[in-house]
């Protein structure tokens, strides 16, 4: 039973960690603005729900996962407003629109 | 070497890497940016060096208040003039001294004895009397309390240092500009929802401080934090200056500090001193108050010098 | 030799030394909460309560002849903190009560509120920061933990800080910055030999301290970091460039203030660093290195301000100047061997002299803020017939000149007298030379002032504000203290020499 | 190499590159971030410190850990009064250089640095 969720915890923090770096490429790589938030909050939220659920698996105690939800939650809705003031910011910058 | 140790070399390399580039960065943007990322690495150090309150500060004060204020300092002093870099003489002798002090401070690290001293066992073995469980906090509430009071006022003066920076006819008024609150915008609703939960969030951490990593300044700046963001949210204003409430809750934190120290005098026998029994409610109560107290400094130290006119 | 086996117990009195700090913090907290018009008066309330705890504390001492001691919390360091009063602790103490109530007397007038407004910016800030400096001195002077001292230094640059800035000029914006920029330099590098000090000693507490410090390369190079870092807060030569715009363009009070007591804060540390902390360190030439940085600085700052085309910057270089007469204390008072006699004059000599340029450069920079108001300006080159417009205001500067210039009966006389004897005595005659060369360039930048105030006028003076009366007798009392401190160096003696323990045996009480 | 020596020589190395920036640097604000890096490099002493007295089945010195919590709170006032001056100063002038010699020089020779 250990065996499994320690596999499991494994898998699914290497899942998140892929997905933080291939958020971080994006943010390197991508030609303007909304492309780059779209790589990075996609890919952190996601990065971040893998950790957290792996984290989850190893404590496996109910205050412990409640307050690892919370950290995604959190994080999830702060990165979203922050995403979209980015946005609406770059979308008045943008010349001639 | 081990996994830890590894571990700890990359933290370093990323420390020394953020730190390199806060110095070399071209412009104050670049460079504030580096330092947060600074002080974020550096909250990680703590916590592998088993000092998680600090961490928790770090984090607070070092990368978050501090990096945040740089940040936008940065941004308003854009268009400033650039300063010319300083000629080669003065780059030479800064290099040679920092060199030198760099040097000093590690060949003196390097001589530390063996073993060291410590007081981890007298801090521990004077923790029971005042019932708190968290040997920093009763280092920074009760045996070096006077540190902590001593600091609040520091707080204080750096506001009245802040605030002197007015013009004299917007003297009382209220920092910084309106926020203009708009219902459709996302910071709306960011500013209507994180708070509540952040202040849950602030107050929880006060009241771990007592046995677990926590305390009323990590407290308190989670709070100022949530305040900050409803009034960058338009929700709410920063109180005019001259409020008699607002000059109330500064002061209330050390204030209260300050008399339950000289009540120590007449109880405990001694300043600071905590009645036998008493120590844990009134180190508590000490702490409930200097977090807001903490909350509405830190929220006025952000918000600037007065910039609007005083209410008549 | 006299190092003392066991650290300090607290003494009867101890709680004075809590009431010294406290007081005018609390005071600080009120006239942060009530402010308006309620800030001066709390502070002119404040004023008399703290001159008596110091009296009372100097008392304490010259009738127990034992220093007092306070642990707070009723706990011993290493853990806990102490508060000590030493006979110097006392003389400062003193000092900075004197001060701050002269000094809060004179600006009644520049810093009253207007009436009709509830509460003004400058009075507000002035009152609440001269009761923030009081006790932030009174934290350095008095306490006995490394940290706690960093904390009292803190304290005293964010009180000294604004107000160098109080009145918004763009240039004065510029010196406060930039003596903010110092500070935190020194600040940092006190940081980083307290950290040394506690990881090798395992305390901060500066009588454990000397009780367990031996030389060796880390207690070195703790030592020299804390030093350099408070040189860059005291000013000394060649840390002194943010010194002369941050005191001249402040308000006359508040350079008056800055000049006399600030600078003197971390000095004192430097002292309790090199004789309490670490007894024995005063043999190495490291002290000598330290005296030649004072010769640096009265030489430097004695041409620089023959130089200065107006008053109050001239003063400011002479601040420079004096403060390094302070730093031949390190080269006199050391040496294995060195008889007591000697060590007794050099202490004595390098407390008349802190004390006496203190009353002497606050009563320099408020006559330099009157003749100001009256003239509508302070430049040297219009100064002639000051002395008949002002005949009480002259005579002050002209006195805390005499002081400053070291003539005799002066305090300044009897600081510089005993500093001469202490050199011969240990055969160090440069450092004799050096207190006459300072004091001929001494005379030669008071004689720029006093000679054209003295003077008649070319023309009569354009209609000139006469200061109130009140505040001519201020700053002249200041003055005449700074006189009649050369008159009483042994009485200084017996005050000093308690819980000093190179001195305290041949004093006879 | 273990990892207090390994922290301790990097908070000396921290310390010396915001010295450096904090002499060198001709921008305020530059000196400011300086100056904190600086902090923080001290700091991290302190933390090896308390971690070398680790004892009494804690982690670290409780001592020099609340004494970093302490001197955080004040670098963070002491930097929230600088800026305050350093906004003005801006507003006022138009620039933040500290002293006229700086503004005065000329660019050319130095522009290398």
């Amino acid at each position: 039973m250990s065996l499994v969720r320690d596999i499991l915890t494994v898998l699914s923090v290497t899942a998140g960690a892929f997905f933080f770096l291939a958020g971080t490429v994006g943010l390197l790589r991508f030609p303007d603005t909304l492309t780059r938030l779209h790589a990075l909050t996609k890919a952190d939220n996601l990065g971040l729900g893998l950790v957290v659920l792996g984290l989850a698996l190893q404590t496996w105690s109910g205050p412990a996962v409640l307050k690892l939800a919370v950290v995604w939650l959190l994080a999830l809705f702060s990165g979203a407003t922050v995403a979209q003031l980015i946005a609406h910011r770059a979308r008045d910058d943008r010349p001639g629109e | 070497m081990t996994m830890g140790l590894l571990l700890d070399f990359f933290l370093v390399i990323l420390a020394l890497a953020a730190g390199w580039w806060t110095i070399g960065a071209k412009d104050s943007f670049g460079a504030a940016v580096a330092f947060v990322a600074y002080g974020l690495v550096l909250a990680l150090i703590w916590v592998r060096i088993a000092a998680p309150d600090v961490a928790l500060t770090e984090a607070a004060i070092g990368a978050g208040l501090t990096g945040g204020m740089l940040i936008g300092a940065s941004t308003r002093l854009e268009s400033a003039k650039q300063a010319t870099r300083a000629g080669g003489v003065t780059r030479r002798l800064a290099i040679a001294l920092s060199a030198l002090v760099a040097a000093a401070l590690a060949l003196a690290v390097l001589g530390l004895p063996h073993p060291p001293p410590s007081l981890a066992a007298a801090a521990m073995a004077a923790l029971p009397p005042t019932g708190l469980g968290n040997p920093v906090t009763g280092v920074l509430l009760a045996y070096r309390a006077v540190d902590t009071l001593l600091e609040k006022v520091v707080l204080i003066l750096a506001l009245l240092g802040t605030w002197s920076l007015a013009p004299d006819r917007l003297w009382g008024g209220r920092p910084g500009r309106k926020e203009r609150r708009n219902a459709a915008s996302p910071l709306t609703l960011l500013g209507q929802v994180l708070p509540p939960i952040g202040i849950v969030i602030g107050l929880h951490i006060l009241w771990v401080g007592a046995n677990e990593p926590g305390g009323a300044f990590q407290g308190g700046t989670i709070l100022a934090a949530m305040w900050m963001l409803a009034v960058m949210a338009g929700l709410v204003d920063v109180p005019a200056i001259s409020r008699t409430w607002l000059r109330l809750l500064v002061v209330a934190g050390p204030g209260l500090f300050l008399i339950v120290g000289l009540a120590g005098f007449v109880v405990a026998g001694g300043f600071l001193a905590y009645p036998p029994g008493f120590a844990k409610p009134l180190i508590l109560l000490v702490e409930v108050v200097l977090t807001l107290s903490v909350a509405a400094i830190l929220l006025l130290l952000l918000a600037g010098p007065p910039e609007r006119e005083p209410p008549r | 030799m006299m190092a003392p086996a066991l650290p300090d117990m607290p003494t009867a009195g101890g709680f004075l030394l809590v009431l010294a700090i406290m007081l005018p913090i609390a005071g600080v907290l009120l006239q942060f909460m009530l402010g308006g018009r309620q800030a001066e008066r709390i502070a002119l309330l404040v004023m008399p309560a703290g001159l008596a705890v110091a009296v009372a504390v100097t008392a304490a001492l010259m009738l127990s002849g034992r220093p007092l001691v306070y642990h707070l919390g009723n706990l011993a360091p290493p853990l806990g903190l102490a508060l000590r009063a030493d006979g110097f602790s006392a003389l400062m103490l003193m000092t900075t009560a004197l001060i701050v109530s002269a000094i809060g007397l004179f600006a009644r007038a520049d810093f009253a509120t207007p009436t009709g407004t509830v509460e003004a910016r400058a009075p507000f800030v002035f009152w609440t920061l001269l009761l923030a400096l009081w006790g932030a001195l009174a934290v350095v002077f008095l306490g006995q933990d490394l940290f706690t001292l960093y904390v009292g230094l803190e304290l005293l640059t964010f009180g000294a800080v604004p107000l160098v800035s109080l009145d918004g000029r763009a240039e004065t914006l510029t010196a406060a910055l930039r003596y903010l920029l110092f500070a935190l330099f020194g600040s940092a590098l006190f940081l980083a030999g307290t950290v040394l000090f506690y990881g090798e000693y395992g305390t901060l507490d500066i009588a454990l301290l000397a009780t367990r410090t031996h030389p060796d390369t880390t207690s070195a190079i703790a030592v020299a970091m804390m030093t350099a870092g408070l040189l860059a807060k005291t000013a000394l030569f060649p840390f002194h460039l943010w010194l002369p715009p941050a005191h001249a363009g402040a308000p006359a009070p508040a350079s008056a203030l800055l000049s006399s007591l600030v600078v003197k804060g971390p000095f004192f540390l430097v002292v309790r660093l090199w004789f309490g902390a670490m007894p024995g360190l005063t043999d190495l030439p490291a002290a000598q290195l330290l005296g030649a940085l004072g010769a640096g600085a009265v030489l430097f700052g004695s041409v620089l301000a023959l130089c200065q085309p107006r008053l109050k910057p001239l003063i400011a270089y002479s601040t420079v100047a004096q403060l390094g007469y302070l730093f031949l204390m390190f080269p006199l008072a050391g040496g294995v061997g060195l008889p007591a006699s000697v060590r007794m004059a050099v202490w004595t000599g390098g407390a008349v002299q802190a004390v006496s340029h203190a009353f002497a450069k606050a009563a320099m920079f408020a006559g330099a803020g009157l003749i100001g108001q009256a003239l509508g300006h302070d430049r040297i080159s219009g100064l002639r017939g000051v002395g008949r417009a002002l005949p009480v205001t002259t005579f002050a500067v002209a006195f805390a000149g005499l002081s400053l210039m070291g003539l005799p009966p002066s305090g300044g006389f009897m600081a510089k007298w005993l500093l001469v004897r202490a050199s011969i005595a240990t055969a160090q005659w440069w450092w004799a030379a050096l207190v006459f060369a300072g004091g001929l360039l001494a005379g030669g930048y008071i004689f720029r002032i006093i000679a054209p105030a003295l003077s008649a006028p070319e023309k009569p003076l354009p209609a000139i504000r006469t200061p109130a009366r009140r505040r001519e007798v201020v700053v002249l009392a200041l003055a005449l203290i700074s006189v009649l401190l050369g008159v009483v160096p042994f009485g200084l003696t017996t005050l000093l020499a308690v819980g000093n323990p190179t001195i305290a045996h041949i004093v006879p009480r | 190499m273990n990892a207090e020596v390994l922290f301790g020589l990097a908070g000396a190395v921290l310390a010396g590159l915001g010295l450096y920036g904090l002499v060198a640097d001709p921008a305020p604000l530059r000196k400011l971030l300086a100056f904190n890096l600086l902090g923080g490099g001290v700091f991290l002493v302190f933390g090896v410190v308390a971690r070398r007295g680790a004892a009494a089945g804690l982690g670290g010195d409780p001592v020099p850990q609340a004494l970093v919590i302490t001197g955080l709170v004040v670098a963070f006032a002491a930097t929230a009064l600088a800026v305050a001056l350093l906004r003005l100063l801006f507003e006022r002038t138009g620039q933040t250089l500290l002293d006229t010699a700086a503004q005065e020089r000329t660019s050319p020779d130095q522009a290398d640095g």
